[in-house]
């Protein structure tokens, strides 16, 4: 006998089952229109969030949670599906001022953006909430600032044993969560390998979770170092295989940020025709990740991998 | 050591400013830009145990290269503790966090900051980033160290809307809304430095950069400003200090022009990398860091 | 399959006869003792894709060898996670766990464990080990199986002290305390097995242990026991569920006198592993778990 | 220049500083009387358990913080120094019925005991939110139950957003942490291998941390996999190290547990007498680790490694 994965069930933890599919087959399957989205930036699910703009007419409309976004989002925005964006932070980084963002929220193009806005421990600890099934969990942050004055979702209340303020925050749990990690295996045991945000709660707040990786490894190298597990199987629903899956933005041990391709984007979204030109070409021109890559040139990501390698390599230090 | 130079540019000048705040063995929440080119002057001329934290759940990194975003790779290059914002963030909340290097578009004299958007909330005239964490470093850390551009008209009596807590209304005000943290405890921008009143919790100015005027100053202030008896000029920079920065960032990515040269030059942006390796390699060495 | 032994204990009946309520691909909490052989005797034949989680921290161990303890280093072995235990019990609390076994030293008819005290709480005629994980799975988990001797005082009326809910004090009661989890689906004891009735929420004896007498079993039950209409005997170990019992754990440490073997022994417990290793190698390849 | 480790200073971070001390001066150092301590057995702190037994005239009285504890905290109990235990659970595990605490708890024997009890999950949360200087956070656990009913610092209220009970529970942050960790550097970033419980909270919560170490590696072994560290230095006070320091118990990659020590350990404290005796031979009668590891022998704590390591070594599946 042979340890055969089991087909998903109906329940809540997600069977041992094998879960890889493409991000046409993962987004077709788990984004709906209406869906409340989760998304982190460490690493930038980029090939998932392409798909999600070529399957726009779809979807229609999402309801956006994020902590904080550094370019990512304005690819969501700019192709107006984001109906509502729930947030810590939002703006280009180093690529600088978001305008696809400003848009939205001072204009209303390509649609109005209704934001509701939180410091970014304070909306980080509404997926912590999620993730041990509390409805809200409190913080010191966003005590005497205008965020309370302007969320009225953030409750500052006496803390029952000491009297102390604190501001409490509902719990967030997305309807799905989409995720970029280095390595997972087939039945869905997901290592981040580097900083990974709020990656590990936003995975445990969402009912169901795409994760597109870098590398497919086997459950014995899983087996091997079990600390390194960031988000166990039985919270995720889908493995995604997205080689460079993160680019513009960086992959930890993988390849570095490709800043000059960054910062032309963001050039380009000054405008909304900017913006849909670019997406013209990289994602409704492209059928799929590998197209993008292509697009964009595996000799150029060859190089962005081989510079990050040469700083620092998993397992090793350089 | 002091070999004062007059070859910086502004920026560089805050940069090095701000790094005079950390002090060594200390811990540094930091973001990318001009907090980061401060947080690398001081570990590698006055600090070197001091260490960074980064917000997506870095300590200690010791890179040979420029940090992108507080999420990048290279703040993971051979760090002490490399995980999630809770860990950073929690233990910021705590207090573990003894300084930290946040900005704003205005502020006000107890140091409030603005970082959400110019004009009405509900209608902005500009929309800016929001809060990242700057609220949270701003309500938690032991103590701020604040950077902005004084354009004329971001040093304002009432900020549009207050995304970081400064002194906010004045003594006692922020025990009083429950904040951990000590509020902020210098401001550094293109003109001076300023410091908050023990009493009143008022800013005012304790230096001011070399070249600025001091009328011109007070005109870029909307509040009646306040001045040490003992105003000084802020200290110059070292060569070295220079040197570090120009070292680990020779196109002044973060400090000057870099960002419109890589813009779609990915050759340029290879060969900064290329560039800097050797000297980054023989800087390390030179301190004893790697 | 089927080839049932009459060649089994009573503890090794009752871990075979919790194991057949784990079904495969779930996610079960498991313990040291009773549960964990029932869990391994579940992983080796009828439910190969079921996994465990361990409170300390681990999901999916896969070890060659007994574990000793839910903090122990064999744990850890080929797991697919191991950490915290913040991890194991964040998930059960928010519903990810399918099946916890629990235990207790007195139970009532809706299923209310005590596992602390025997006596009044504030001088207990016996002190025991408190909750520990058994209250979190008792309020959490999707069901519970409860395992436990049935010594003729221990089914009581009203537990000394309610360390883990049952159904509390029937239909409903679970739902308005705020426990989101689903309750005990079966108790397994030395006698029979129960299960509950899902109008009144009341255990009801569901099957008989061969060789034990019906009316001694209603005598060593307070209340007074509801019986199925239809009673059946408790199915039998089968050869392969002894087997793999009796190779993970060949002097019975778990089910029988190993630790009275064992105390002070050192030789025998190095023995014990040198003489496991091999069939357990066996066993997992032949079940292609290596 | 050579980037020199400086001194401790005050202040609530700790320093990058050298923190290698023995467990006498560590206990010596941070545990005073009336010591509010935290500990947890995974792995156990046995070599810094028995210093404290050793100290027990100076440091007369401790305040016991634990979530589950399985045989060490009898130790501390029989030796007289635990006036009051904080627990979830307090048994003896594998070795059975924990009589030492049952004495405590029934006669008063060798003092009276205050219990004030939790689920372990409940007693988690509290080092949960202290590790995020939060006053006090809910859990799901404990709802219904006596534990409730017996433990006035448990206040069952309503979660203020959904109205659904929560159980809530005061933070404990503890004076002094106890932990016992596989690996750590000189200035005290620690890595736990395997399972670890609840050390990482635990090691936030606390006001000063002590950590024994199987190993002490090099920064740069800290710095090769940053994603192990689970304690970085900034917690950490001192650093002892003490290989097969959590003897009779196990740790992780480097041995096994000692059952049949354990299993007669626990015989001997079937009567208070047996604890004295056996304390009196194994802690008071071993001035330090290396000398309790060579009554224990040596011999037999190489076979406990050559066993675990058969089975499980860092790195390696086998």
């Amino acid at each position: 006998m042979r340890f055969q994965p089991i087909p998903i069930q109906e329940g809540i933890a997600k069977p041992p089952a094998y879960k890889i599919m493409t991000a046409k087959e993962a987004i077709t399957k788990f984004v709906q229109e209406d869906c409340y989205l989760g998304m982190t930036v460490s690493a930038a699910p980029a090939s998932l969030i392409w798909e999600m703009v070529r399957q726009r007419d779809r979807i229609k409309t999402l309801d956006l949670v994020i902590t904080s976004q550094i370019g990512m989002s304005s690819v969501l925005i700019g192709s107006g599906l984001v109906r509502k964006l729930e947030m810590g932070y939002n703006w280009g980084g180093i690529e600088g001022e978001d305008k696809v963002f400003r848009r939205a929220v001072e204009k209303g193009i390509p649609r109005p953006l209704e934001v509701e806005e939180y410091s970014n421990y304070g909306a980080a600890m509404r997926w912590l909430a999620a993730s041990m099934n509390l409805d809200s969990i409190g913080t010191k942050s966003q005590l005497g600032s205008d965020i309370v004055k302007y969320n009225p979702k953030i409750k500052v209340i006496d803390d029952p044993y000491t009297g102390s303020p604190v501001s409490m925050v509902p719990a967030s749990r997305p309807d799905v969560a989409i995720i970029h990690a280095a390595r997972a295996d087939e039945i869905g045991n997901v290592q981040c390998l580097g900083l990974y945000g709020n990656t590990d709660t936003l995975a445990r707040a969402a009912k169901h979770v795409i994760v597109s990786v870098e590398e497919i490894i086997t459950s014995a190298e899983i087996r091997r170092m079990p600390n390194l597990t960031t988000i166990p199987y039985y919270y995720v629903d889908a493995i995604v295989h997205s080689p460079f899956g993160a680019h513009w933005r960086e992959s930890t041990y993988y390849y570095h940020h490709d800043l000059p391709y960054g910062l032309d984007v963001y050039r380009q979204f000054a405008t909304q025709e900017g913006y849909e030109a670019w997406a013209d070409k990289y994602v409704h021109g492209t059928k799929d990740w590998n197209e993008y890559c292509q697009l964009v040139g595996y000799d150029r990501l060859n190089r962005l991998r081989l510079s990050e390698n040469k700083y620092q390599k998993f397992g090793e230090v350089r | 050591m002091s070999n004062y130079t007059k070859d910086y540019s502004m920026p560089e000048l805050m940069a090095v400013t701000v790094a005079r705040e950390i002090r060594d063995g200390e811990l540094a929440f930091i973001g990318v830009g001009m907090p980061l080119m401060a947080a690398t002057v001081a570990k590698f001329t006055h600090a070197p145990n001091f260490n960074m934290m980064v917000e997506y759940g870095a300590v200690g990194p010791a890179p040979l290269r420029l940090q992108m975003c507080v999420n990048c790779a290279v703040n993971n290059e051979r760090a002490y503790f490399a995980g999630s914002q809770r860990e950073v963030m929690g233990a910021q909340q705590s207090g573990f966090v003894d300084v930290a290097c946040i900005s704003g578009a205005q502020i006000d004299k107890y140091g409030n900051l603005n970082s959400t958007c110019i004009g009405d909330y509900h209608h902005p005239k500009v929309r800016l980033a929001g809060s990242g964490g700057a609220n949270d470093l701003a309500s938690s850390a032991s103590r701020t160290v604040i950077m902005m551009r004084q354009d004329g008209r971001n040093f304002v009596n009432q900020v549009d809307y207050l995304t970081s807590p400064g002194h906010l209304g004045g003594p006692g005000e922020r025990a009083k809304a429950g904040l951990v943290g000590g509020g902020p405890a210098a401001v550094v921008t293109t003109m001076g430095v300023y410091r908050f009143d023990d009493e009143t919790r008022e800013m005012y100015l304790e230096k001011i950069h070399p070249g600025v005027d001091l009328e011109k100053l007070k005109a870029a202030v909307q509040w009646d400003l306040a001045i040490s008896p003992d105003l000084v000029l802020t200290e110059l920079p070292t060569e070295e200090q220079v040197m570090v920065m120009r070292t680990l960032d020779p196109l002044a990515v973060y400090l000057g022009t870099g960002r419109q040269t890589l813009s779609g030059d990915f050759e340029a942006f290879m060969k900064m990398f290329e560039d800097s390796y050797q000297p980054m390699v023989q800087l390390m060495r030179s301190k004893g860091m790697m």
